[in-house]
């Protein structure tokens, strides 16, 4: 066999098994095979990393970056077509997918430029309001509101970098807070932006087509109209995932880890320091407010009780969890993080409360994550040289 | 003649360079012992191995016969140990008496503190003049005198003093040279660790040459003024 | 003989009240190697520092050429080609050699968004060329290392990082380099390797200068067609190593002779 | 407006000042002695609160549950364990990372916090809910025009300040502040003079947490009603109080404190919508990091490079 063949068949058994566990998971019902699956997520990719399977896996689909998206996207498809009428399902897969983006926003600020972002749910946030206003007052085909509103949030974060470039750290992370808090308690008390009750969005409509309708077809029986939010999810996913490993494996991305790592001797090798932290930060705020837009849109509804500073902590630790800068460790913890709690209803209530247990013993103990970034790789195929 | 401290055979390193690869030194009590050496040569990381900052990886440090390897900086020093730092690292938002308390910090009586600080002020009747300015205020001088005056005040029975010439004017040099000898007189063993050469051995009883992590000579300060090994040590030639 | 190629005259900085290097004139011509010593605390690295725009200077005037580069940014200096290494290593420990190489050879690749993240037949080109040339530029300094090309620096003893630096400062063809000891936290053996691979290398760049701090003087006499003393601040030699080694304030200042 | 109006205003400003600083003053003292921000801090405070009012129910148990002297106890248990608290925490999770990057740190204390907070929530009997928290204080009050002069405000003012200077006192005047100060300014020179590094640690560590407790039963008395969720706002506030001010400084924390109580008051009365007093004094704290990004009494520090 071929190595191109070998590679493929792994990349295919890897997308099957990854595709299994996510229909188990979000189809099974009894507590205690969710409690077995999730334990298993954590102890596979533990084991599969230190057996060197994950890394074989990785490099073939380094080896062949398109198909490795491709595979995994038609993956996310047969996962939606197999659970096509359970909306509870389907709007777990969404919320994951839209998560999963915010995050790897988050992973370019946080884990390549080293820009802490205390405010994650706040441009998220800002996405959905965006969308919500937008779609109520204007004529703009929908489809442009999602990007609008993704620039929106660049835009607002851009403004805010700009304190945070002429100090470091603590003083950094002080603005981010203190932004995330003004934005919360401002849309509660602003009555065009609805109060504490917030705003109805309408559905999406694409050329016509509402997105909120069930898909009939006939003697087949009927297609949730969270398949179509799934669908839409999982593609920006997917695009946003194969962006950040684009921009990983460039110079930018190596620029970034250069600002991360050392701004004086970054700066003594002619990068323009101030430059990236602005690039960095205002792209993981696009992405956040896409991600935005999509969910004000699924969920037809917004208010300010979603934008919480937990929230934005969550979105931390889910970076964290998954390694910080490991944009594939993103996918397993934050499948873990938004649907654990969901479906384990014994610890639906004590959910934050495990995370923070979680994310201090994670520091403490293993500070890389579940999923350890590893080295960059420019072109395909570059660890078989 | 007693041995104060003794090295024996330390090997230590700090953040990868200066590294000290079996050391060995003694120090006789009621002398001043000098160690030269270049920049880079390990003198520093050895203060620091003595003064349990970056504890030795192996070897033995006894004081007063007793082994303080180990042991917790503050508990070495509390045995009556102290050092003046390199580059006299006075708290500069402090006052220069809060500075002295500071050095006379293991000492729990207050009478005695402050009958210390009576004897400070007599040797430096400058540090008495300033008593209530910021040490971050003052010239080098000052606040070389101000470390010296520091380390005086836990009363110790070993003084380590590391290279209190750096980035002072020779004539400044020459009076802190003055005051250490005195300090020896009034029966301090003094460890002074030194760049300086002349001026040091000058002072000096006896003396070691550090050169790259590594006994390269010691002996009586006479001998050492004309050692060709010193010379190696600072020159490489 | 030609023009300097970096002309340094009345360079001064001051922290606070202290001033760490006073009035400081000091010329460099090309394919020059100019040793820079004296004791701790004389104001080597600071000199470096504010060569490449780290701290600020009082006052003075630096020109590289024909450019007056007083007080510009770090970037700018680097661009205008000037690199240095720095004393207590600063890389990229997480990050491959190769990665640390090319965040010094930032003037030479492209940055553009469009092209980096998509089409990227231009960025394919420049690392192709560039683990070549990387390859090329380890291997004179150590052929074991030219191999681990994309293991990550943290795995590299201190000899290999020191390298590492060096050559992350030699990759982007600099007219100046600076090197500010590098035999720091190495042997003796070591540090010899490590000079004459870069005198060695530096026959092949044509044009390069160096100026280099270092504390063990027979690396300097080795190696150093000049020399300048610096104490308190302040410059009090300069000549050959023999005459510099020879002149009493020099000795005063490393021995205290009077 | 009127004057007795104004007052008002200027009482309650004074009362969330105080407030404010001893949060604060807190965030300073971790800062200076550690160079670390301790985020759990605001859930520090409404543990706090939350150890008085279980220590007001075991009075209550004992049918001694009134009176200032059933406020000094309750007090007292608050402080002692949140003391105790500061202490562990220090030792469990802050001192073994401390050669990690300081966004670990930040991370780690967010995290506890939020543990904290959950566990009020969840384990506290109700909660989840709003507590009112006993009126102990003498409830009289003296009329000037409009002004209400409340004795439990004057009161709370009085032993907020008092906390305040006493823990500067303490920091200037005694020799283990003086360890302290030398451990915040150079804490290798100061090992080096003998100071036991670590017992310095955890003293400041309990002492910041000591004092946060404090504002905690303080803002319990003053508003009657605790809950699980208040620490969060009164840990950012005190937190960016204590970055205006200038971090490392205790005249920085009252200073910070009164700005933001000062801010948040002027918001009060400016917008025709009370509520956005917050958005106006975060507003306002995010453009003065911009104007001066180190505090307004800020420490120099540089780089060795």
């Amino acid at each position: 066999m071929t190595p191109g063949k070998r590679d493929f068949r792994a990349l295919i058994v890897a997308a099957g098994l990854a595709a299994l566990f996510v229909v188990l998971f979000l189809h099974l019902e009894a507590q205690w095979a969710i409690a077995l699956l999730a334990l298993g997520l954590v102890l596979g990719l533990y084991f599969a990393v230190r057996a060197g399977l994950l890394a074989r896996v990785q490099a073939a689909a380094s080896h062949h970056p398109r198909a490795a998206i491709a595979i995994n996207t038609i993956a996310g498809i047969a996962i939606i077509a197999v659970l096509r009428e359970e909306h509870f399902a389907l709007l777990m897969l969404a919320t994951v997918c839209l998560f999963v983006t915010v995050c790897l926003g988050l992973t370019i600020q946080f884990g390549y430029a080293g820009i802490v972002n205390f405010s994650g749910i706040a441009f998220f946030g800002i996405g959905a309001y965006t969308t919500a206003v937008l779609t109520a007052h204007s004529a703009i085909p929908h489809l442009l509101i999602i990007i609008v509103s993704g620039l929106v949030s660049g835009l607002i974060g851009s403004l805010l970098i700009l304190p945070m470039l002429r100090t470091r750290g603590h003083y950094a992370a002080l603005v981010t807070i203190a932004f995330g808090i003004l934005f919360r308690t401002f849309l509660e008390v602003n009555d065009t932006l609805g109060g504490p009750q917030g705003l109805k969005v309408e559905g999406m409509r694409i050329l016509g087509w509402s997105l909120n309708d069930n898909i009939s077809l006939g003697p087949l029986g009927t297609v949730s109209f969270y398949a179509s939010y799934a669908m839409l999810a999982l593609f920006v996913a997917a695009a946003a995932f194969t962006l950040i490993k684009r921009l990983e494996r460039s110079w930018i991305g190596l620029n970034l880890d250069a600002v991360r790592t050392d701004e004086t001797a970054a700066a003594s090798f002619g990068i323009d320091v101030p430059r990236w932290k602005i690039f960095a930060f205002t792209a993981g705020n696009c992405l956040a407010g896409v991600a935005g837009a999509i969910y004000a849109m699924m969920s037809g509804y917004i208010a300010p009780a979603s934008f919480n500073f937990g929230d934005s902590l969550l979105l931390v630790s889910i970076v964290l969890l998954g390694g910080s800068g490991s944009a594939l460790g993103v996918l397993p913890a934050a499948l873990l993080v938004v649907v654990l709690p969901e479906k384990l209803q014994i610890i639906q209530e004590y959910r934050l409360l495990l995370f923070a247990v979680l994310v201090i013993l994670i520091l403490r103990f293993r500070p890389d994550g579940l999923l350890p970034r590893t080295m960059r790789e420019y072109l395909p195929g570059w660890g078989r040289k | 003649m007693s041995t104060l401290l003794q090295i024996e055979d330390v090997i230590s390193g700090y953040d990868q360079a200066d590294v000290l690869t079996g050391v060995s030194i003694e120090v006789p009590a009621q002398q001043i012992t000098c160690l030269l050496g270049s920049n880079g040569a390990g003198k520093t990381t050895l203060i620091r191995a003595i003064l349990g900052l970056t504890p030795a990886r192996s070897g033995r440090i006894m004081f007063e016969g007793v082994e303080i390897t180990h042991e917790a900086t503050h508990r070495i020093v509390g045995l009556g140990i102290s050092c003046i730092p390199e580059g006299r690292r006075v708290f500069p938002g402090m006052t220069v008496r809060e500075n002295l308390r500071v050095g006379g910090y293991t000492e729990t009586k207050r009478d005695a503190v402050d009958k210390r600080l009576e004897e400070v002020f007599e040797t430096f009747p400058r540090l008495e003049e300033r008593a209530d300015q910021l040490a971050g205020t003052m010239s080098g001088g000052e606040q070389a005198m101000l470390s010296i005056g520091r380390g005086l005040m836990s009363a110790p029975k070993l003084l380590i003093v590391d290279e209190p010439s750096l980035g002072l004017s020779p004539l400044l040099v020459k009076e802190n040279f003055k005051v250490i000898q005195r300090v020896n007189e009034l029966g301090v063993t003094v460890l002074l660790v030194e760049q300086n050469v002349r001026q040091t051995l000058a002072i000096a009883h006896q003396g070691y040459v550090l050169s790259k992590g590594r006994i390269a000579a010691h002996g009586d300060a006479d001998r050492l003024r004309d050692d060709e090994e010193v010379r190696a040590a600072y020159f490489g030639n | 003989m030609s023009a300097p190629t970096l002309d340094v005259t009345g360079l001064t900085v001051r922290f606070g009240g202290l001033v760490a290097l006073n009035s400081f004139d000091f010329a460099l011509r090309s394919e020059e190697l100019v040793g820079l010593i004296g004791p701790n605390g004389s104001g080597k690295t600071t000199f470096f520092n504010a060569l490449t725009g780290i701290y600020p200077p009082a006052s003075g005037r630096v020109t590289l050429g024909n450019d007056d580069i007083t007080g510009l940014q770090p970037q700018r200096i680097y661009d205008a080609g000037i690199t240095r290494t720095f004393q207590r290593l600063r890389l990229a420990l997480s990050l491959s050699v190769f990665d640390n190489l090319m965040i010094g050879n930032h003037r030479n690749l492209y940055h553009g968004i469009k092209g980096n993240l998509f089409g990227r037949k231009r960025l394919r080109q420049q690392v192709e060329e560039n683990v070549e040339s990387s390859r090329r530029l380890l291997e004179q300094f150590s052929a074991p290392l030219a191999t681990r090309l994309f293991d990550s620096v943290f795995q590299l003893p201190m000899i290999d990082r020191r390298r590492v630096e060096v050559c992350r400062a030699l990759i982007s063809s600099p007219q100046i380099l600076l090197l500010d000891e590098p035999s720091a936290g190495m042997t003796h053996e070591e540090t010899r390797a490590l000079m004459d691979d870069l005198l060695a290398s530096r026959e092949r760049m044509p044009g390069l200068a160096i100026i280099l701090i270092e504390h063990e003087m027979g690396v300097i006499e080795r190696v150093s067609d000049r020399c300048v003393v610096l104490n308190y601040g302040q410059k009090i030699a300069e000549g050959s190593y023999r005459d510099v080694s020879g002149d009493h304030k020099v000795r005063a200042a490393y021995l205290g002779e009077d | 407006m009127d004057f007795g109006l104004v007052a008002q205003y200027l009482l309650n400003g004074i009362v969330l000042g105080v407030i404010y600083s001893m949060v604060a003053a807190g965030f300073t003292l971790f800062f200076g002695v550690l160079n670390v921000i301790k985020f759990s801090h605001g859930d520090v405070v409404m543990a706090g609160a939350f150890t008085a009012l279980a220590a007001f129910a075991g009075l209550e148990l004992l049918d001694a549950g009134v009176g200032m002297f059933a406020a000094l106890i309750i007090t007292v248990a608050g402080i002692v364990a949140m003391a105790t608290l500061g202490a562990v925490l220090a030792r469990m999770l802050i001192l073994p990372l401390r050669n990690a990057p300081p966004l670990n740190t930040l991370l780690i204390t967010l995290m506890f916090g939020l543990a904290l907070r959950e566990s009020v929530r969840l384990f506290y009997p109700n909660g989840s809910n709003p507590k009112p928290f006993p009126q102990l204080l003498p409830d009289l009050s003296m009329t000037f025009g409009n002004l209400a002069l409340r004795l439990d405000s004057v009161l709370l003012i009085i032993v907020g300040l008092g906390a305040i200077v006493g823990v500067h006192l303490l920091i200037q005047r005694t020799r283990i502040g003086l360890a302290v100060r030398a451990v915040a300014q150079d804490p290798e020179t100061a090992r080096i003079m003998g100071i036991n590094f670590e017992r310095v640690v955890l003293l400041t560590f309990a002492l910041g947490s000591g004092l946060a407790a404090l504002a905690g039963i303080t803002n319990g008395l003053y508003y009657s009603e605790v809950n699980f969720g208040m620490g969060l706002l009164l840990g950012v506030i005190g937190f960016s109080a204590a970055v205006v001010g200038g971090l490392g400084s205790i005249y920085g924390a009252i200073i910070g404190g009164f700005l933001f109580a000062g801010l948040q008051t002027i918001g009060a009365v400016w917008f025709a919508v009370p509520a956005y007093k917050d958005v106006f004094a975060f507003g306002c704290i995010i453009v003065l990091m911009a104007w001066k990004p180190t505090g307004l009494l800020a420490e120099r520090s540089s780089e060795r490079v």
